[in-house]
C-alpha cells in the first residue's frame, strides 16, 4: 500500500497540534483572533489528517498495524518510537481528531473564566498530541509517556479554569490517575524483565508471555497493577470518585474531552495492553473486573438518582456507561471488546455532547442545580430537542450510537471467552440489563426536570436566554450526525474493530470447543486456565505456569 | 598485642567527643569536641598504620590535622559570628529556623 | 446475498426453514414501505414549519403511498402464497451430526393441511463482529403484510384526522414528524427479519410512544405519563433483552462457524424441531413474556396504559390501540415456534400465556367499569382485549389471535376515534360531567361510535363477533355440539373469555350512555366535527363491520367454501419456522351460547341505566349518570358496595345488580383499588425507593466510604508530616543526636542482622 | 619499620597534566578572582561574576578534549581517576556551577555584601565537588569533602547580618564537621581492615572475607552516614531544610544540586569500587534510607509553607529516589550498572529541574521579597512565563512524562523492577505511592501560581533578568529535551565504575 502517509502520517498526526503550539507561543496573549484561527488551523489540520489516513486505511487488513514507524528512541532500556494504527485504534483516533475542533469551535466566543484563549487552547493542543500519542503507541514506555502527558493539561484546565471546587477537584483527579500510573509502570518493569524480551513492543512482550518464562503468579500480579492503572482512569468502581468532581468543576470542554477520550485511555489500555498481552491473567481477573463493572453500572446508575446537579449527574452516568464497556471487555471476547470498543466510540460522541449541552445551559441559567431548572424546551427549543436526543442516545436507545455499546456487551456478557465462568457472567448480564432500566429512570428524570414543564419563575423573565448559537450548532452536528449515523449503521466501526480485535486475543480465549475434536484442542497447547479439558494432558510446548 | 588499647582509647576520645558534641550548650566547646572526635580518628589511623606496616594511615592523619585547623578556623569565626549578632554563644537559643 | 443462503447451498443435511429468497419485486421490497415514512419524519423536522401546512402533508403523503404499497404488496402476498410454492429455494439450516436432527430431508412438508406458505426474505449486512456478520432484513409472510396493511391505514386515517385535531397546536409540525417516526418505526418492527432488528424497533415506537404520550410535556402529569410509559416499558425490555440473546446464543450453540443466530426464522425453526434446550427456550419465553406484558399492558405491567392517555386521542388510537400495544401480540406471534415449545402450548390445559392473558382480560375489563374518563374505558378496555390476544395465543389459536388483532385495531380506533371527535366537541373526557345526550348533536360520531361498541362487544355479523367467537373455539375447551379440537383443552379459558365477553358488552353499554344519551351535562353547545375527523371514522367503522368476514370459519355454511379462512390461509404460515398447531373445529353452539352470553351483559347494564337511571334522570328533572341512592354514586368506596345488599331495590336489581353491580359495584371498585393503590403504588414506590437507595447508596457510601477514604487517607498523610514537621525542632544539637543515633542504630542493626 | 619508611627514597609520582587539567584552570581562575579582589577591591565589583563564569567555561575545554580522547587515566596509584564516570559528573559540577553563577550576578550584587568573596568561595567548592568526581581514595575523598564543604559552610553564613544567614552556616557547619567527623571515624576503621586507604584495595580486602565482620559493617555505616548526610538522605536530613531556608536563595540552590551530587559521586565510588562486595550490609542500608527519605520527604514537605523549606524537603524526597536503586544494586555486574547509571541519569536531570526551579523562586522573590508560598499566589496574572517554566519544572519533579523527571524516575523503577527481587518491588512501590503523594505538593504549588488570586495587589510584569532568562532558557530546554528524547542524557549517563576495580 503506497500513499503519502506511510512512514510518516502517524507522526505527523500526532505532533502537528505541537506545531500549532510552537506557533502560539510566538503570538502575544493579546491577539485572541490569532490565536483561536491558528488553533482550529492546527485542529482542522489534524483531523484532516485523520481522514486521509482512514482514506487510505486498508480495510482488509484492520488487523494489520498500519502506517508504523519504528525508530531507536530510548536505546539504554530498549525502548523505540514505535507507532502504529489498527482497527482497535482507528476508531479512537478519529474520535479525538473530530473532538478537538468542535472544542475549539465550542469555545470560541465564549472561553470560562479566566479567559486567556491563548493558554486554554495551547493545553487543548497539548491534549491532542497526548491522546492521538496514546492511541497509537506500540512501545509501552511510549505509550506510558503519551498517557500520562495527557494528564498535565487537563490539570490546569480544571484548575484555571474550573468551577468553585476546582482545586479540590484538579488535585483529585490528578492524584488519583498518578497513583495508577505509577503502579502500571512497575507493572510494565516487571513484565520487561520477566520476560526477558528486551523490547517494550506490545507485540514483542505478548509473545514473550506466550512463550513461556512468565509464572502464572507473576501474571497475576502485573496484571493487578496494569489493572489499577487502568481501571481508575476509566474510572471503574471503587475508583471512580475523582471523576464526578473533576467533570463538575471542569470547564465543558474540560469536561467533554474527559469524557469524550481521556476516560478510553484507560478501557483502550486493557484491549491494547492488558489482556492481548496477559491472556491468562485475564481470564482469572475476569470475573472480578466483571463484577466491578457490573457494581458499577448499578452504582453509577444510583449515585445519578441521588443528584441534584446536571453535571454530576452526567458525570455519574459515565461510570454506569463504563460498566457496560468494562463488562464487555470483561467476557474476554471477540464479540464483546467490539462493543467495549463501539461503547466507547458511542459513549465520546454522546457524553460529550450531554456535557456541551450542560456547558450551554450554564452558561445561559448559571445554574445546573437541576431543581432550579426546567422549561428548557421553552426557553430554548432546539437545545431542548438536542438535550432530549442526547438523553435518549445515552440510555441505548436502538438506532443511536448508544445502544451499540450497551446490548453487543450484555449480550456477550452470556457467553464469555473460555476459562471464564459462564454463570456468573449470566448473573452479570441479568444485572447489567437491569442497569438499562436504571439507566433510563435517571435520564429521563433528567430530562423531565430539565426540559419539560415551564421554566421556573426564577428564570422565567430572564433575557439571556437564547437558543442555540451559531457556533455550538456547527460543534454539535457532526457529533449529531456521527450519533446517528453509527447508530444506524453501527458497521461503520464494527467493520474497522472487528478483524483487529479478533487478532488481538489469544487463540485459546476464542477457540471453539464445539467445533474442534480433542485433538485439535489439544494441539493449540493451551494452559489448563482455559477450562478447555483435553489441553493440559496433552504434550504441551509452551506451557505457562510453572 | 597493642592495637586494642589504641582503639580503646580511641574509641573512649570519640564517645567522650560525641557526648560533648551533644551535651554542651556552649558553642566553643562543641568545637573543641569534635576536635576530640577528629583526634580519636587520628589515633585509629595511627595505630592501624602502625599495625598493618603502611604509611597511609599516618599521611590520612597528617591530612586530617591539617583540615581541622582550617576548619576550627571557620568554625570560630561562625561562633563569632553568632556571638556579635545575638551577643550569646549558647547553641539551644539558635533556633529561629525549624519546622 | 446471505451468508444464511450461502449455508444452505452448501448443506447436505438441513432443517428446512420455508423462507426464499426470490418473489415478486414488491414482497422483495418492501423495506420501502417503513423508509417512507422514515424520510418523512427527516423531511418534516428539517423543512417542516416552512411548509404551508405545517408538514402534515408530507407525512399524508408518505403514509399513503405506503399504505398503497401495502395493499399491493398483500395483493402480491396473495399471489405468492397461492402460486409460488414449488419453484422457490429452500433456505435451510445446517446442523451438527452429533445433534438430532428434527426435519432431515430437506424438503417442505406442510403440516395442518393445505400447501406451504413460503416467506420471503432479504438481507443485508448491517454490521460485522466477533468474526460473524449481522444482518438486517425484511421477512415478509402473511403476518407481516397483515400487519402492514393495518398499521399504514390506521395510520393514514389519524393523520388525516390529526390535522383537524391538533389543528393550530404549538407543536404541530412536531407531531406530525413523531406520528411519521412512529409509523416508520412500527412498520419496521413488523417486516424484521430478526430479533435484534426487532429489538431496535421495538424501542423505537416506545420512545414515540414516549414523545407522543408527553406532547403536551407543559403540564407534569404529562411528563409523568410519558416516564412512566417508558420506563414500564423498559423493565419489560429487561426480559427482552434476557430473551433474544439467550436464542441467540442457544441457536449459535447449534449452529457451526457461528456462535449465535438472530434470524427468527432460524430460531423458531430449530425450536419448533426440537434442537434447543428446553431450558433455554423456557428462559427466553419467559423474558420475553415479561416484554408482552409490558408492552401490550398485561396484567401487572399495564398501568402505564390507562396513563398513556395523556397524549393527544389520535396518538391513543394510533399507537395505544391499534398498533403499538398489539406489538406485544404481533411479537408472540412472530416468534410463536419459541413460544409453542418454551410454554408447551399443544397439549397443556393452562400456560403461563394463556393465563396472564386471560386474567387480564377480566382486570382489564372489571376496571373499565369505574372510569369516568371515556379514554380511560377505552384504555382498559384495550387491555383487557389484549388479554384476549395473548390468551388465544397462548391455548394456541393463533389465527385466532391474529385475526382479533386486526378486527380490534379497527373498531377500536373507530372508537378512540370517536371519543376524540366527543372531547374536541365538548373539550373534555368527563363522561359525567361534560357528556351526555351527545346523539342529536354529533350523529355520525354517535353512529360510527354505535358500530365500534357493537364490534367491540362481539354482536354478529360485526367484525368483533368472528375474531371473538374463533378465541373461544380456539381453547378447545367447548366440548357440546362438535366444538373440540385445538391445542389443548383450555377450559378455564374458555371461562374467562365468555365472562370478559359479557362484562364488555356491558362496560361499553354504560359508556355509551354516559355519553349519547341522557341530556348533555356540559357547557356550551357542542358541534359535529368536520369531515377530517368524520370520514375517517365512517372508514373505520365500515372496516369494523365488514372485515370480519375475511374469515369466516369453515363450517358457516351460509358463505361459500371458496370465502371461508381466507384470513388464515393467508395469513397463517405453514413453514419451518412455525409451529404444528392444530386447529379447533368451530361449532354453532359456541357462537350462539357467546352471543347470548353478550345479549345479557347488554341487557343486564342496558336494563340499569337506560330503564333506571333514566328514569330517575326524569324524576330529578336533571340528567343522572348512576342512581342516586344506588350503590355507585361518584368516587364510592368498596363499602358502598355492600351497601347493596340492605338495599330495599335488591330484588329489583337481581336482574342487573347479580350480573352487573355485583361486578361493577364492589369487585370493580375493589379490583380499581388494588389496581391505584397496589400495583400502580408499587411502580411509584419501587421508583421512589431506586431514588432512596441512590441517595443512601450516594450519600452513605460514595461520599463516606469510597470517597471518603482516599480523603482520609490524604489527611492522615497531612497528619503525619505535621508530627514529622516537628522532629525538626531547630535545635542544632538535637539534629546531631539524631544523626548520631541514626547512625549508631543503623550500624547496630546492620551488625545484628548481617 | 618506621626507619624503613624513613629511608624510602621520595619519588616524585608521574603526573598527567592534561588528566587534572580542569582542576588547574578552576584553581587558577579561583586564585584570579582572589588576586583581583585583592588588587582592585570595590572596583572589581562589576567583573568577578563574569570572571567566575568565564572561569567554568574554560573549565569546560581541557573536560573536553579529556572526553574526545576517551582514554581512561589514572594517577597516584589509582587514587585519582579520570574516566567516563568523573568526567560526566565534572561536566555536571561545572554546569551547575556555571547556573549559579548566573543565579547569584544579580542577586549578589543587589544586597550590600562583600561579592567578590562570594565567587571565589564558590569556585573553591566547585573545585572540591571537581576534585571529588574523581577521587578514588580516602584521603583524596576526604580532602575533597573538606574542600567542598568549608567554602560551603561559609556561602551559607555569606550575609552575615541577617541572623537567619548565620543561624544557618552556624548549623550547618556543625552539622557538617560532625558528621565528617562520624565518617573519618568509619574510614579509619576500613583503613584498618584493609591497611590501604585506596578504596581498590578496600575492595578486594572486603571481598576476600567470607561474612562481614562488625567492624566492617559498622565502618560502612559510619562512612555512609557522612555522605549521607551530605546528600540529606533521612535520618540524616535534618540540616537541609534550616540551611536551606536560611542560606542565600543562589547558595540553597548550589547546596540542594552540587553538593548532593557530590555526595552521591562519593557514594557510588564508595559503593561501587569499595564496599561492594559487602551487598548484604548496604543493600539494607540504602533501601532503609531510600523508604525513609522518600516518605518522611514528601509527608513533611505536604505540611511547608516556605518555599525554600518546601524545595528542601521535596529535595529530601528525591533524594530517597536517587539512593532507591543502590538498594538492589548488588545484585551482580548488569544490575549494579544500572543502578549506576540510573543514579547518575536521576543526578544530571534532577540538577536541571532543581536548579530551574530555584531560578524562578529567586525570580519570583525578587519582587515579592519572600519566599512564602502565598506569595506565589496567582503568579501566572503577572508573571505568566515564570509561572509556565515553574510548572514545568515542578511536574518535571514529580515525574510527569514528557519532563526530565519521569525517565530520571523510569530508570529508577527500572533498577528496582529489573532486580527480580521482593524487595525491590516492594521498593518500587514505596517510590510509586511517594511520587503520588509528591505529586501533591508539586501539583498544590503549581495549581496556586495558575489559578489562585495573588495576596497584593500589584499585578505589574516581574523583570527577568538577562543572566536569570538565560539560567531558565537552559534549565527548561534540558529538562524538555531530557523528557523527550531522553536517550540523549542516557548517553552519557550510561557510566561504569565496575571497569575500575584493580
Amino acid at each position: 500500500m503506497e500513499n503519502l502517509l506511510n512512514g510518516w502520517g502517524t507522526t505527523l498526526a500526532t505532533f502537528s497540534p505541537l506545531v500549532g503550539v510552537a506557533i502560539m507561543m510566538l503570538i502575544p496573549g493579546e491577539r485572541e483572533h490569532q490565536h483561536k484561527m491558528v488553533a482550529l488551523v492546527t485542529s482542522l489540520w489534524v483531523a484532516f489528517l485523520g481522514v486521509l489516513l482512514l482514506i487510505w486505511f486498508d480495510m482488509g487488513q484492520t488487523a494489520q498495524l498500519q502506517f508504523v514507524v519504528d525508530k531507536p528512541w530510548i536505546d539504554v532500556i530498549s525502548s523505540r518510537y514505535l507507532v502504529g494504527i489498527d482497527g482497535m485504534s482507528l476508531p479512537l483516533i478519529l474520535l479525538t481528531m473530530l473532538i478537538v475542533p468542535l472544542c475549539i469551535v465550542y469555545s470560541w466566543d465564549h472561553f470560562p473564566d479566566p479567559v486567556n484563549p491563548k493558554a486554554f487552547l495551547i493545553l487543548i493542543l497539548i491534549l491532542e498530541t497526548g491522546m492521538i500519542g496514546t492511541f497509537v503507541a506500540q512501545d509501552l514506555v511510549l505509550f506510558f509517556v503519551f498517557f500520562e502527558v495527557v494528564l498535565l493539561p487537563m490539570f490546569f484546565m480544571i484548575a484555571v479554569w474550573g468551577g468553585e471546587d476546582r482545586r479540590y477537584a484538579s488535585l483529585k483527579f490528578f492524584l488519583y490517575t498518578l497513583f495508577g500510573s505509577a503502579l502500571m509502570l512497575v507493572s510494565f518493569l516487571a513484565l520487561f524483565f520477566l520476560t526477558g524480551a528486551d523490547t517494550f513492543s506490545f507485540a514483542g512482550l505478548s509473545d514473550a508471555v506466550a512463550a513461556g518464562g512468565v509464572s502464572h503468579t507473576a501474571q497475576l500480579w502485573i496484571f493487578g497493577g496494569m489493572f489499577l492503572g487502568f481501571a481508575i482512569k476509566v474510572p471503574m468502581f471503587p475508583f471512580h470518585t475523582w471523576l464526578p468532581d473533576a467533570h463538575t468543576q471542569a470547564p465543558t470542554v474540560g469536561s467533554v474531552i474527559l469524557a469524550a477520550v481521556l476516560l478510553k485511555l484507560g478501557t483502550y489500555g486493557f484491549v491494547r495492553i492488558a489482556i492481548p498481552i496477559l491472556p491468562e491473567a485475564a481470564v482469572a481477573w475476569a470475573p472480578w473486573i466483571g463484577l466491578l463493572a457490573v457494581i458499577g453500572i448499578i452504582y453509577g446508575a444510583l449515585g445519578c438518582l441521588a443528584q441534584t446537579d446536571m453535571k454530576r449527574l452526567i458525570a455519574f452516568s459515565s461510570v454506569a456507561h463504563m460498566g457496560f464497556v468494562m463488562l464487555g471487555i470483561a467476557t474476554l471476547t471477540d464479540f464483546g471488546i467490539n462493543a467495549a470498543i463501539m461503547g466507547m466510540v458511542a459513549h465520546g460522541l454522546i457524553t460529550g455532547m450531554l456535557f456541551f449541552v450542560a456547558g450551554s445551559v450554564k452558561e445561559r441559567f448559571h445554574t445546573l442545580e437541576i431543581n432550579r431548572l426546567g422549561g428548557l424546551l421553552v426557553q430554548a427549543p432546539r437545545m431542548g430537542w438536542i438535550f432530549g436526543f442526547c438523553v435518549m442516545a445515552s440510555l441505548g436507545l436502538p438506532g443511536l450510537a448508544g445502544f451499540w455499546g450497551e446490548f453487543p456487551a450484555i449480550l456477550s456478557a452470556y457467553q464469555p471467552a473460555n476459562g471464564v465462568p459462564v454463570e456468573i457472567f449470566r448473573v452479570y448480564m441479568v444485572v447489567a440489563a437491569l442497569g438499562t432500566v436504571l439507566a433510563a429512570g435517571y435520564l429521563l428524570w433528567l430530562l423531565q426536570r430539565v426540559a419539560f414543564g415551564n421554566p421556573t419563575e426564577e428564570f422565567a423573565e430572564a433575557p439571556n436566554i437564547t437558543d442555540t448559537t451559531k457556533h455550538e450548532w456547527i460543534a454539535w452536528a457532526p457529533l449529531l450526525a456521527l450519533i446517528v449515523a453509527i447508530g444506524i449503521y453501527p458497521n461503520l466501526v464494527f467493520r474497522v474493530t472487528d478483524g483487529a480485535v479478533d487478532a488481538s486475543l489469544n487463540e485459546c480465549l476464542r477457540v471453539d470447543v464445539q467445533v474442534l475434536t480433542a485433538d485439535e484442542v489439544a494441539a493449540l497447547g493451551c494452559s489448563d486456565v482455559y477450562g478447555l479439558g483435553g489441553g493440559s494432558d496433552a504434550p504441551v510446548e509452551h506451557a505457562v505456569g510453572n | 598485642m597493642l592495637l586494642n588499647q589504641f582503639l580503646l582509647l580511641s574509641a573512649v576520645l570519640f564517645s567522650i567527643g560525641v557526648y560533648g558534641v551533644l551535651a554542651r550548650r556552649n558553642g566553643v566547646l562543641v568545637l573543641m569536641s569534635i576536635e576530640l572526635i577528629l583526634n580519636a580518628v587520628n589515633i585509629n589511623l595511627v595505630a592501624f598504620a602502625a599495625f598493618t606496616g603502611t604509611i597511609g594511615g599516618e599521611v590520612f592523619a597528617l591530612f586530617v590535622i591539617a583540615v581541622a585547623a582550617a576548619e576550627v578556623g571557620v568554625g570560630l569565626a561562625m561562633v563569632l559570628l553568632l556571638y556579635r549578632s545575638s551577643r550569646t554563644i549558647d547553641l539551644t537559643t539558635v533556633d529561629r529556623l525549624r519546622g | 446475498m446471505s451468508n444464511l443462503l450461502i449455508a444452505a447451498l452448501s448443506a447436505d443435511a438441513g432443517l428446512p426453514l420455508g423462507i426464499t429468497e426470490g418473489g415478486s419485486w414488491l414482497l422483495r421490497n418492501v423495506w420501502l414501505i417503513p423508509l417512507l415514512p422514515a424520510l418523512s419524519f427527516v423531511g418534516i423536522l428539517t423543512f417542516g414549519k416552512r411548509m404551508p401546512r405545517g408538514g402534515s402533508e408530507l407525512g399524508i403523503a408518505a403514509v399513503g403511498i405506503a399504505f398503497v404499497l401495502a395493499l399491493l404488496t398483500g395483493v402480491a402476498w396473495m399471489d405468492h402464497r397461492d402460486n409460488s410454492h414449488d419453484q422457490e429455494v429452500h433456505v435451510a439450516v445446517v446442523q451438527f451430526d452429533d445433534h438430532g436432527v428434527g426435519h432431515g430431508d430437506g424438503s417442505e412438508e406442510g403440516h395442518g393441511g393445505g400447501h406451504p406458505s413460503l416467506a420471503v426474505q432479504r438481507t443485508a449486512v448491517w454490521f460485522q463482529a466477533g468474526g460473524m456478520e449481522f444482518t438486517v432484513g425484511t421477512l415478509v409472510d402473511g403476518l407481516a403484510v397483515m400487519m402492514l396493511v393495518v398499521v399504514t391505514l390506521v395510520s393514514l386515517l389519524v393523520h388525516v384526522y390529526s390535522t383537524e385535531y391538533v389543528h393550530g397546536d404549538r407543536r404541530y409540525t412536531h407531531y406530525f414528524a413523531f406520528l411519521s417516526l412512529f409509523s416508520a418505526s412500527m412498520l419496521l418492527l413488523v417486516v424484521s427479519e430478526n430479533t435484534l432488528q426487532l429489538l431496535c424497533a421495538w424501542e423505537l415506537v416506545g420512545v414515540c410512544s414516549f414523545v407522543l404520550i408527553g406532547h403536551w410535556w407543559e403540564e407534569k402529569p404529562n411528563s409523568d405519563a410519558a416516564l412512566k410509559a417508558f420506563l414500564t416499558n423498559r423493565v419489560g425490555d429487561m426480559g427482552l433483552l434476557v430473551g433474544v440473546t439467550v436464542l441467540f446464543f442457544a441457536a449459535g450453540s447449534t449452529l457451526p462457524g457461528r456462535f449465535g443466530s438472530f434470524s427468527i426464522a432460524e430460531t423458531n425453526a430449530l425450536a419448533s424441531s426440537g434442537m434447543l434446550s428446553h431450558t433455554a427456550l423456557v428462559v427466553a419465553s419467559c423474558g420475553l413474556m415479561a416484554a408482552v406484558m409490558s408492552k401490550s399492558g398485561q396484567f401487572f405491567l399495564h398501568t402505564w396504559l390507562p396513563d398513556a392517555m395523556a397524549g393527544p386521542t389520535p396518538v391513543s388510537a394510533l399507537i395505544h390501540a391499534a398498533t403499538m400495544v398489539v406489538a406485544g401480540v404481533f411479537m408472540i406471534a412472530r416468534m410463536y415456534g419459541v413460544f409453542f415449545e418454551g410454554f408447551q402450548i399443544g397439549g397443556s390445559s393452562i400456560n403461563l400465556m394463556a393465563f396472564i392473558g386471560g386474567l387480564t382480560t377480566i382486570v382489564g375489563a372489571c376496571m373499565a367499569f369505574v372510569q369516568r374518563d371515556i379514554k380511560k374505558v377505552l384504555a382498559y378496555s384495550t387491555i383487557s382485549q389484549l388479554g384476549y390476544m395473548v390468551m388465544a395465543l397462548g391455548v394456541g389459536a393463533w389465527t385466532a389471535a391474529v385475526f382479533h388483532l386486526f378486527t380490534h385495531a379497527f373498531f377500536k380506533a373507530c372508537l378512540f376515534l370517536g371519543a376524540g371527535s366527543v372531547a374536541h366537541a365538548v373539550h373534555s373526557f368527563d363522561m359525567k360531567s361534560d357528556m351526555g345526550g351527545l346523539r342529536k348533536h354529533m350523529p355520525h360520531t354517535y353512529r360510527t361510535f354505535m358500530i365500534g361498541t357493537v364490534a367491540l362487544a362481539g354482536l354478529p355479523p360485526l367484525a368483533g363477533f368472528w375474531s371473538k367467537d374463533e378465541i373461544l373455539v380456539g381453547t378447545g375447551g367447548w366440548g357440546l355440539l362438535g366444538g373440540t379440537g385445538g391445542n389443548g383443552a383450555y377450559t378455564l379459558m374458555l371461562g374467562m373469555g365468555m365472562l370478559t365477553a359479557a362484562l364488555t358488552a356491558a362496560y361499553m353499554t354504560r359508556c355509551v350512555y354516559l355519553t349519547f344519551f341522557g341530556e348533555f351535562r356540559g357547557h356550551g353547545e357542542p358541534h359535529e366535527s368536520g369531515p377530517r375527523i368524520i370520514v375517517p371514522l365512517w372508514i373505520l367503522a365500515g372496516l369494523a363491520i365488514v372485515v370480519g368476514f375475511l374469515n369466516l370459519p369453515t363450517g358457516f355454511q351460509l358463505a361459500p367454501g371458496s370465502l371461508q379462512e381466507r384470513f388464515g390461509h393467508y395469513v397463517e404460515p405453514v413453514a419451518g419456522y412455525f409451529p404444528a398447531i392444530t386447529h379447533a373445529t368451530p361449532s354453532w353452539s359456541l357462537a350462539i351460547v357467546s352471543t347470548l352470553v353478550v345479549i345479557l351483559g347488554i341487557a343486564a347494564s342496558g336494563y340499569y341505566y337506560f330503564v333506571k337511571v333514566e328514569a330517575a334522570s326524569k324524576a330529578a328533572g336533571t340528567s343522572l349518570t348512576e342512581l342516586p341512592d344506588g350503590p355507585t354514586s361518584r368516587y364510592p368506596l368498596a363499602a358502598m358496595g355492600y351497601k347493596l345488599l340492605d338495599n330495599k331495590y335488591y330484588l329489583d336489581h337481581l336482574y342487573s345488580g347479580v350480573i352487573a353491580n355485583g361486578t361493577k359495584g364492589p369487585l370493580a371498585r375493589l379490583a380499581y383499588r388494588i389496581n391505584q393503590q397496589v400495583i400502580d403504588r408499587t411502580v411509584d414506590v419501587v421508583g421512589e425507593t431506586a431514588v432512596k437507595a441512590g441517595t443512601v447508596v450516594y450519600d452513605k457510601i460514595d461520599q463516606l466510604v469510597v470517597d471518603g477514604a482516599v480523603n482520609a487517607s490524604g489527611r492522615a498523610s497531612s497528619g503525619m508530616g505535621e508530627e514529622l514537621r516537628r522532629v525538626n525542632s531547630g535545635k542544632v544539637q538535637s539534629y546531631a543526636a539524631i544523626l548520631f543515633a541514626a547512625a549508631t542504630v543503623l550500624a547496630g542493626l546492620l551488625i545484628v542482622i548481617v | 619499620m618506621g626507619l624503613d619508611l624513613l629511608t624510602l627514597a621520595f619519588e616524585r609520582p608521574a603526573i598527567d597534566w592534561h588528566a587534572i587539567a580542569p582542576e588547574l584552570v578552576l584553581l587558577t581562575a579561583g586564585c584570579l578572582i582572589t588576586l583581583v579582589d585583592i588588587v582592585f577591591l570595590e572596583k572589581a565589583r562589576p567583573y568577578t561574576a563574569a570572571l567566575a563564569g568565564i572561569g567554568l567555561l574554560a573549565t569546560a575545554v581541557p573536560l573536553l578534549t579529556l572526553a574526545v580522547d576517551g582514554t581512561d587515566r589514572v594517577m597516584f596509584d589509582g587514587a585519582y581517576v579520570v574516566d567516563e564516570f568523573s568526567l560526566v559528573m565534572k561536566a555536571l559540577f561545572l554546569l551547575a556551577g556555571y547556573v549559579v553563577v548566573l543565579l547569584s550576578t544579580n542577586y549578589v550584587a543587589e544586597g550590600d555584601y562583600w561579592e567578590n568573596e562570594y565567587y571565589g568561595l564558590l569556585l573553591a567548592s566547585l573545585m572540591g565537588m571537581v576534585m571529588m568526581a574523581s577521587a578514588r581514595d580516602l584521603v583524596s575523598i576526604f580532602v575533597a569533602l573538606e574542600l567542598l564543604s568549608i567554602p560551603a559552610y561559609l556561602l551559607v553564613a555569606w550575609r552575615k547580618r541577617d541572623l537567619h544567614s548565620t543561624e544557618a552556616g552556624l548549623k550547618y557547619y556543625l552539622m557538617g564537621v560532625f558528621a565528617s567527623a562520624v565518617m573519618l571515624y568509619g574510614m579509619s576503621l576500613l583503613y584498618g581492615v584493609a591497611g590501604s586507604t585506596r578504596l581498590s584495595d578496600i575492595g578486594d580486602s572486603l571481598a576476600g572475607m567470607g561474612t562481614s565482620p562488625a567492624v566492617v559493617t559498622m565502618g560502612i555505616v559510619f562512612v555512609v552516614a557522612g555522605f549521607a548526610f551530605k546528600v540529606s538522605a533521612v535520618p540524616f536530613h535534618t540540616w537541609a531544610p534550616d540551611v536551606y531556608e536560611g542560606a542565600p536563595t543562589p547558595v540553597t540552590a548550589f547546596l540542594s544540586v552540587a553538593s548532593k551530587a557530590a555526595g552521591f559521586v562519593a557514594l557510588l565510588a564508595f559503593v561501587f569500587v569499595g564496599f561492594y562486595a559487602r551487598s548484604e550490609v548496604w543493600e539494607p542500608l540504602f533501601w532503609i534510607l531510600a523508604a525513609l527519605s522518600m516518605t518522611v520527604g514528601n509527608l513533611v514537605a505536604l505540611r511547608q509553607t516556605n518555599v525554600v523549606r518546601l524545595m528542601a524537603y521535596s529535595g529530601i524526597a528525591q533524594t530517597g529516589f536517587m539512593i532507591a536503586p543502590l538498594a538492589v544494586a548488588g545484585h551482580g555486574v548488569v544490575n549494579g550498572d544500572q543502578a549506576l547509571s540510573a543514579v547518575v541519569t536521576y543526578l544530571v536531570i534532577y540538577t536541571a529541574m532543581n536548579l530551574g526551579a530555584f531560578t524562578v523562586v529567586i525570580a519570583l522573590a525578587r519582587r515579592s521579597g519572600s519566599a512564602e508560598l502565598t506569595s506565589f499566589n496567582g503568579a501566572f496574572q503577572f508573571a505568566p512565563g515564570l509561572t509556565v517554566a515553574m510548572s514545568v519544572f515542578l511536574f518535571s519533579l514529580a515525574g510527569i512524562p514528557p519532563l526530565g523527571g519521569w525517565f530520571a524516575k523510569f530508570e529508577v523503577f527500572r533498577v528496582l523492577a529489573t532486580a527480580g527481587e521482593p524487595w525491590g518491588y516492594a521498593l518500587a512501590i514505596v517510590g510509586a505511592v511517594n511520587s503520588v503523594v509528591a505529586l501533591y505538593y508539586y501539583a498544590s504549588l503549581a495549581r496556586r501560581m495558575w489559578a489562585d488570586d495573588p495576596v497584593d495587589r500589584d499585578l505589574g510584569p516581574v523583570p527577568v533578568t538577562p543572566s536569570l532568562m538565560s539560567a531558565l532558557t537552559l534549565c527548561g530546554v534540558v529538562t524538555l529535551v531530557f523528557g523527550v528524547v531522553p536517550q540523549v542524557v542516557a548517553r552519557f549517563t550510561d557510566v561504569s565504575l565496575l571497569a575500575l576495580g584493580g
